[in-house]
């Protein structure tokens, strides 16, 4: 199988789609002459043409709308935010309207719109550009919100997002642009909500998505040398929210530690401990830890930004804590 | 707020001096009494959900279109099938006058699972998708954009027709308003936006009067910040409306660009059907403007031009009333919405 | 001690303070000339004047942003959102500006601004009028969020958040403006961060805040006379979040139901839910039981409505499971 | 991209042809001289943050000043104490207008807890509130708002003083630049907003240029819509920016109403310090563009003019070229933050 990095699989999937779908088209701020402040749409406005690769001026509001009534009638688009920082300005038009045109038109419109774009922090942006908003915006039915973590999943997920008839908020892990990893040619699509195992074992769940699962993966390494066998669990799909799949392993392991780089209170931590606490009580043989991103805007300076999100030692020591080691 | 009921509509006629109708009607008696008709039957109606309201048998928001009759009149009477109409909460004309049942309409303000949208959405949230009708929104501001993308979507593929976006004086402040229009004004530039921006101004956002809003209260010259051209229009003769409906739309839907309208109109009921202090106007300033009431003028132009009598219009204003009581009993006799519809329609499976 | 209704109480701690402070000023959409449509402000802009009481057009972005200037030179403005479901617009300016600038400007400005309005549902306003977002803005760090319940709570609580030298989000219950309570005359403050407990129970804790309290408090009446003998502890403060307080009624009585309005993925009742499993894990008999909105957007229909809320029955029958009655 | 550095700068000067230079400077030797001093000690700063990025010192988004320098010198000329000062992301600049010390501003880029901000906010996020630098703000339009709400604080609280509000031509088709001078305007007919809008129109928004961002192009004309009036100025002249700037403040303090400014000017050097390719403009612009460089244009107006010589220059370079060397060294040798300020500045306790 080809190795893509997690960039390229991103573009493949849609400019594959665009060539199967007239009615696919991208718009963001820079996607076309500049060729897209991450390069993922990079070539796309050559191939495709200004009516279907359509630079917007910085109105993130403006622009999310329009896609939102390009939808409604049928086209499919894929909106770039530049960072998911700044949705904030299109928040009104992504909870307002494109979760719930559909509810209250009572079943009569439908909107196959795809919001994609970075999130998460780790290079010094700082506070105004470093959230991971995966349950800020996981919180709002009608909306699906998803967070792919390989080049595999990038694909196979962008592909289900641009098909699936409802909103799709798309974050992707900023960080992970370059990685590299195997990624089939030619059509396949990743289903939304089911989690992906992405290592087996028996003594405790690891759970995040993102980019922290590549930390897990790294983490269990390390306490595999200290015997100790953790599953990795990427929760991929943050709405729809795959209980079952979390539920499985717990009920497996008896142990779970949740990473997540967002901000501890009312996040996507708090409902998989939540969840686990009501659907595997009798399974638990000790609390759920939870490790996240530190109670303070994202800080600049290189050091204190290390120290705000989730580090390998934090985890391992609630590792061993959930292991009474 | 006095209750205008059909019968008193006809006291509400200007009297002489106050006549706007010297010259001679344009359009034809035939087309007159139809827009009479159709400016009656959602004053009728809007007067029913008054009442219906008052009774608690509607409930939430419920914003009237009491006064601004013609401006949707007018402007729907240029509809051509696949046009796509957008408008904010104050809907139940424009869902009316796209030949939305008027049973349907009333059951939905009465939460019915006979409603236009099954109860779900209310006053605020009409659609009527087949009829062009992509809703009533409730954020102000919010909807604009969406007409915008309505508009490119259908130049994208290949459609004759054309976005009729219509908002209030309130929304122009809103940032929505800016960020929509100039991607209109951007794309039509490449033919990419058939958008024709109908702007109600009715001189206030609930109690905040334009000039309370801005320090440059000429609204329609808002949109030359955005290189899109415009018009005034006076939104209480119907036959002015009509007139710049058609050279309106017509151009929109030759150029691919979008072009705006400030129709000058005014609500004579307060903001919403809860309200009744006004204390941010005059009863005098709306006694001023019921004279110049849509429908009372009509009346008057039929009458003084001898285009109809007393009793013409007295028989459609009765077969106006029939067809909205007939809606009321049928909202007031359709069941609630079976409580599984609670969670349908939240994604399409 | 007089009795107020919950709008009186809260007009008289902003009026109070107003009279003692003039750097207090208000801004709102139809807050003067109108009265305030829920005549929360009614009688203010007379008695204090169109400079400190400030009709703004409809741009919830523009005046809050204005409303954080004001502060950041030592102005407190009182912001009122018509309700809340129109902050969306103001999201980016609450969660990129107010909760942030004094963190990114190493601690040189603060932001004393409050910003206030009903939210909540309960009375047919449909989607995109219904909302209870304690937990969406709770999420983020430099804001401080609260929900007062009680007449004698939000006039308290309206001067400590005046008072704060950070920014506050004051959610008022819509649905409780004209209920009555005891009300001291005079200066008296209720601090953030301290849950209430308003009923003293054994057996079971219930926890909310806002409007639902009145209903737990309801539903606690009917348990005791099956001898079920519920505390009902009320939250008043969504960040901070008092952890300490729910532990301590649980650690008593070994059993907990959260109920709120808003949607249960990624919300206030999951971090309930996570905390008690985390701190008080031996001392649960049962799991942490959560009663929520209904996962849709908010319907119109009465009867939708009504199921698509949190039911004294539904609360009583947690409340039973986890007493395995 | 080719860094002008100090000495580079001066054969950046414009050819005999393109001098735009022939009539005797209005300011005195001393005053010409100074804002020479500020422009290159800006101009060497900015080339030093660019190496000091490439070499991994300096972190996250980078955005510098070059090619604009005049915009700021020239406005902030007429700073008076009690004045506010607000911009974006590019605020180096107006830091070291303000009095920072360039050793603070540099450790704030390399993060350091010297640094102006403590290390916490970085490149984007410069502030000196006793200097008057209410700061740097990384999201477009939304620092717009803060500015106007300033200006209101300023005249409420009866101070004499002003805000002036930086922006670039991006931010204009933001909804949060609408909504801001909306309230401006507004707030302006009572003399509660003195406010001077500063639209540093560099001619493109990272890589999408006025042309492609919206249909009407006169920037400064949208002021219209909020009644706000307004002007345009060369940016590349100094002594035109002065003059400007002159009557711009002396009215706003004046009349305690807003002003707008459109500057024309431009960035020689990429949107940001990451940035290389650069499809959206070509090489032969920049050129051009370099060619009216405001600090190549007053060198040329001081040696024409007999008012300075390439020695007195040289000197003055250099003198900047130390204090910026110093600054770096002091930036390279800070302390990183201590951990605790991680948690500090969140709230005030
Ligand atoms: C963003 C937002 N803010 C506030 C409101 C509350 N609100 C509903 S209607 C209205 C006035 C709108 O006035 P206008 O746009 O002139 O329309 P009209 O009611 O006059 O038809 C306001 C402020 C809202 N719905 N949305
Ligand atoms: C709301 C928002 N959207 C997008 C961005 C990303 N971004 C940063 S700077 C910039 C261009 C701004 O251009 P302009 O306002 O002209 O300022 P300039 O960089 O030219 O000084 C963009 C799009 C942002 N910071 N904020
Ligand atoms: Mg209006
Ligand atoms: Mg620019």
């Amino acid at each position: 199988m080809p190795t893509l990095t997690y960039r390229d699989a991103l573009r493949a999937a849609m400019a594959d789609e665009m060539e199967r779908d007239e009615s696919v088209v991208l718009l963001g701020e820079d996607i076309g002459v500049y060729g897209g402040t991450h390069l993922i749409t990079n070539g796309l406005l050559d191939r495709f043409g200004p009516k279907r690769v359509i630079d917007t001026p910085i109105a993130e509001g403006g622009f999310v709308g329009a896609a939102i009534g390009m939808a409604m009638l049928g086209l499919r688009p894929i909106v770039e935010m530049m960072t998911w920082n700044f949705s904030f300005q299109a928040a009104d038009q992504l909870i307002q309207n494109a979760a719930k045109i559909r509810y209250f038109s009572g079943g009569q419109v439908s909107v196959p719109l795809v919001v994609r774009g970075p999130n998460g922090g780790g290079v010094q942006l700082s506070a105004q550009h470093t959230h991971s908003l995966e349950g800020f915006y996981g919180h709002f039915p009608g909306l699906k919100v998803v967070a792919p973590a390989t080049p595999y999943d990038v694909k196979g997920m962008m592909l289900t997002a641009i098909r699936d008839p409802n909103p799709v908020l798309f974050l992707e892990a900023g960080a992970l642009y370059g990685t590299k990893g195997e990624v089939p040619e030619g059509d396949y699509t990743v289903p939304f909500g089911k989690v992906r195992v992405a290592r087996e074992g028996n003594d405790v769940s690891l759970i995040s998505y993102g980019r922290q699962v590549n930390m897990l993966l790294h983490v269990a390494e390390q306490l595999a040398e200290e015997g100790i066998d953790a599953e990795v669990i990427d929760l991929r799909s943050i709405r729809p929210f795959d209980a079952e799949g979390i539920i499985a392993s717990v009920k497996k392991t008896h142990r779970a530690v949740v990473v997540q780089e967002q901000w501890r209170l009312f996040s996507v931590a708090s409902e998989v401990a939540a969840i686990i606490q009501e659907q595997a009580f009798d399974d638990l043989d000790a609390p759920v830890e939870r490790v996240s991103g530190a109670e303070v805007p994202a800080p600049y300076a290189r050091n204190l930004e290390r120290a705000a999100f989730p580090s390998e030692n934090q985890i391992s020591d609630a590792v061993r804590r959930v292991l009474y080691r | 707020m006095a209750v205008t009921t059909a019968s008193k509509t006809t006291r509400s006629r200007p009297s002489p001096k106050s006549r706007g109708t010297k010259d001679e009607p344009t359009l034809s008696t035939k087309h007159l009494l139809e827009l009479y008709r159709k400016m009656v039957t959602i004053r009728i109606f809007e007067e029913a959900c008054q009442r219906a309201f008052r009774e608690g048998k509607i409930g939430g928001y419920l914003h009237l279109y009491i006064g601004q009759e013609a401006v949707a009149t007018g402007f729907l009477d240029y509809y051509r099938p696949g046009d796509r109409i957008i408008t904010a909460y104050r809907d139940h004309a424009h869902a009316l006058l796209l030949g939305a049942d008027p049973k349907a309409v009333m059951a939905e303000l009465f939460g019915k699972g006979t409603g236009l949208v099954k109860g779900k959405g209310g006053s605020m949230h009409l659609f009527s998708v087949d009829q062009g009708l992509m809703g009533g929104y409730g954020i102000v501001g919010g909807h604009i954009a969406l007409g915008v993308g309505m508009a490119y979507a259908q130049a994208y593929q290949g459609q004759p027709n054309i976005v009729q976006l219509y908002f209030g004086d309130g929304a122009i402040h809103n940032g929505g308003f800016h960020e929509a229009t100039n991607l209109s004004g951007l794309w039509g530039k490449e033919k990419l936006n058939p958008c024709l921006f109908i702007l109600e101004n009715n001189h206030y956002g609930m109690g905040t009067s334009v000039e309370r809003a801005t320090a440059m209260t000429d609204l329609g010259a808002k949109f030359d910040s955005y290189g899109i051209e415009h018009e005034k229009v006076d939104g209480m003769d119907i036959e002015a409306v009509i007139a710049c409906a058609k050279r309106a739309t017509e151009r929109v839907r030759k150029s691919g660009a979008p072009y705006a309208i400030e129709v000058n109109t005014y609500r004579t009921v307060p903001h919403g059907a809860a309200d009744f202090i006004e204390r941010y106007r005059t009863k005098e300033e709306v006694q001023q403007w019921r004279k110049r009431d849509p429908i009372g003028l009509l009346e008057q132009k039929l009458l003084d031009h001898d285009r109809a009598d007393e009793e013409q219009l007295a028989k459609i204003r009765d077969e106006a009333k029939a067809i909205v009581d007939e809606a009321v009993q049928f909202a007031e006799e359709s069941p609630e919405p079976s409580l599984d519809e609670l969670t349908t329609d939240v994604y399409v499976d």
